[in-house]
């Protein structure tokens, strides 16, 4: 295993820990509007994750999409969510209430553990060895159990390989997104983002990294009715600004 | 002779913990006459230099946690403390939420956490049963050796232990509900 | 904190005759304010499980003598008891693999084999010595009069010994691969 691995993992937050320290870096409670208002610090501690070699950032790219929802959700207050995404929302929030709970006791439990610890007697002498087997104390089952204890030895690869699908990242989509809207200043997002046929992660991604341009000005969008396709022109054609 | 003299006796000498139902038959009694008599014999030790703990239903004599540096200034060897972040975090989890699964755990903090689990278990501070609803499904308890590490004579001792449960149940029920 | 409490811990720990001297050094008092610690703490173990007892300026704790009885059946019972999984497997890992460092042991098994080990060792089952490679080091053996039980003449008699020894390898780094 190589030694940076070591390192990185020593350091390592998980996803909802770098959340909740973003939201109470802010004294926020959490709620959809904390979450939206941290959406991007979120994402822009991901963008430093890239190529981070555990199943783990998978689990922080999703939580980024529950994030980019929530925050669409509270640019395009009609924009209607479905069951699911509601659900994911919901779901969000009261993991990061759980985990903050929890966080907190382990604070008491920090403060405690090995501090006053309560002893047990020691092994005594007085107790006499007498040679004393049971009934499966024999070769059989000796021979039985030397099987399945080897089969339960944890294999030397304990790391998950990181099975994770490669998830495009931010910078790759956005960089893809200006490129293709210089071209041809209208397009749709359902075209860019290949919806229904790309990974739900890509297609997150995508609308986040539409949603960006929005914000810098690169890009206009209109989206003529509910669940419609959004269109997307630029709005100084041939003049992008990366 | 009462009861609670003669657990005192049977404690000190297996010097572990020991289940409620072996001492209730070896000594003949019923398990609720045994835990009568715990009481009454954690009350008496309330004063003096060893005490009770009772986990999951097992039962040891420890000394008493005030006492902890003077043990230590005759014991040899260094006793590692450190848990580490994950170590701490899944103990918490475990130790207030236990029995629980690797997923819940896993659920509530949002990594895996299968060496912090490991290393638990090697530290004989969590052990791994069967669930007792679903026999499919592994679960993780904090020790007797828990409750020692942190000076507690039980896990109702643990700062606010019973208003998270109550909460914990509180929210079950909303679960069961919307379902 | 009174003094016959820090006396009453020290002896219930170190669980073996202590002398006065040492005592009066570790808590840091006059030989005769330990005496006369002793004595009260004598008094107020009169009705208790467990006994003081003073022998050539050596004392201990011991279960009162009248629960000897007891004390016996206790000793019959743990040695009529199953070994249990734990057991069976510690022994198992010590037949195969020994000498076995505790830590192998619970590498393997994946969880602290502490108790099982103390267990195996009172039944004669196993025993300990100093590792011939690393004298920091203690090592696990299967007995000879576990070895005549099981009807061979040495270990590598076991079933397909070689190999199973070798796949009970674990690798050098053991743990330290943590969060």
């Amino acid at each position: 295993m190589p030694d940076e691995y070591l390192v990185k993992t020593h350091i390592f937050e998980g996803p909802l820990e770098t959340l909740l320290s973003l939201i109470e870096k802010r004294k926020l409670f959490i709620n959809d509007i904390s979450l939206a208002q941290v959406a991007d610090d979120y994402i822009a501690y991901v963008k430093t994750l890239e190529n981070f070699p555990l199943a783990d950032s998978s689990h922080f790219i999703l939580i980024a999409s529950t994030l980019v929802l929530i925050k669409s959700k509270s640019l395009l207050p009609d924009l209607q969510l479905t069951p699911e995404e509601q659900e994911d929302i919901h779901d969000l929030e009261d993991r990061l209430k759980q985990y903050q709970k929890y966080k907190a006791l382990s604070v008491h439990l920090k403060e405690r553990f090995g501090i006053h610890i309560e002893y047990l007697r020691l092994p005594s002498k007085e107790k006499k060895i007498v040679f004393t087997p049971d009934i499966n104390t024999s070769i059989s089952k000796i021979f039985e159990t030397v099987k399945s204890v080897i089969q339960n030895i944890p294999k030397k690869e304990f790391v998950p390989k990181a099975i994770v699908q490669k998830v495009i990242s931010l910078e790759e989509m956005m960089t893809s997104l200006s490129e293709r809207i210089t071209k041809s200043f209208k397009m749709s997002f359902k075209d860019f983002s290949g919806h229904g046929k790309a990974e739900k992660v890509n297609v997150i991604v995508s609308f986040l990294a539409m949603l960006e341009l929005v914000k810098q000005g690169i890009i206009n969008v209109r989206q003529d009715a509910d669940f419609q396709d959004i269109e997307m022109e630029t709005q100084s054609v041939g003049v992008p600004r990366y | 002779m009462e009861l609670e003299k003669k657990i005192e006796a049977i404690l000190f000498y297996t010097a572990e913990p020991t289940k409620v139902s072996f001492l209730a038959k070896t000594l003949e009694v019923k398990s609720d006459e045994i835990n009568e008599a715990l009481v009454l014999l954690s009350k008496s030790l309330e004063t003096r230099g060893i005490k009770l703990i009772n986990h999951n239903d097992e039962v040891s004599l420890v000394t008493s946690p005030e006492l902890a540096p003077l043990i230590e200034r005759i014991i040899k060897e260094e006793r590692e403390r450190d848990l580490g972040k994950a170590g701490i975090e899944t103990l918490t989890i475990i130790a207030y939420k236990g029995p629980v699964t690797k997923k819940e755990i896993e659920y509530i903090r949002g990594v895996n956490s299968q060496y912090a689990i490991r290393n638990l278990l090697l530290r004989g501070l969590i052990d791994r049963s069967v669930s007792k609803t679903d026999e499919r499904m592994v679960v993780y308890n904090i020790t007797s050796d828990t409750i020692r590490f942190l000076g507690i004579k039980s896990v109702k001792d643990l700062p606010e232990y019973e208003d998270m449960n109550k909460q914990l149940e509180v929210s079950e029920e909303l679960e069961n509900t919307e379902e």
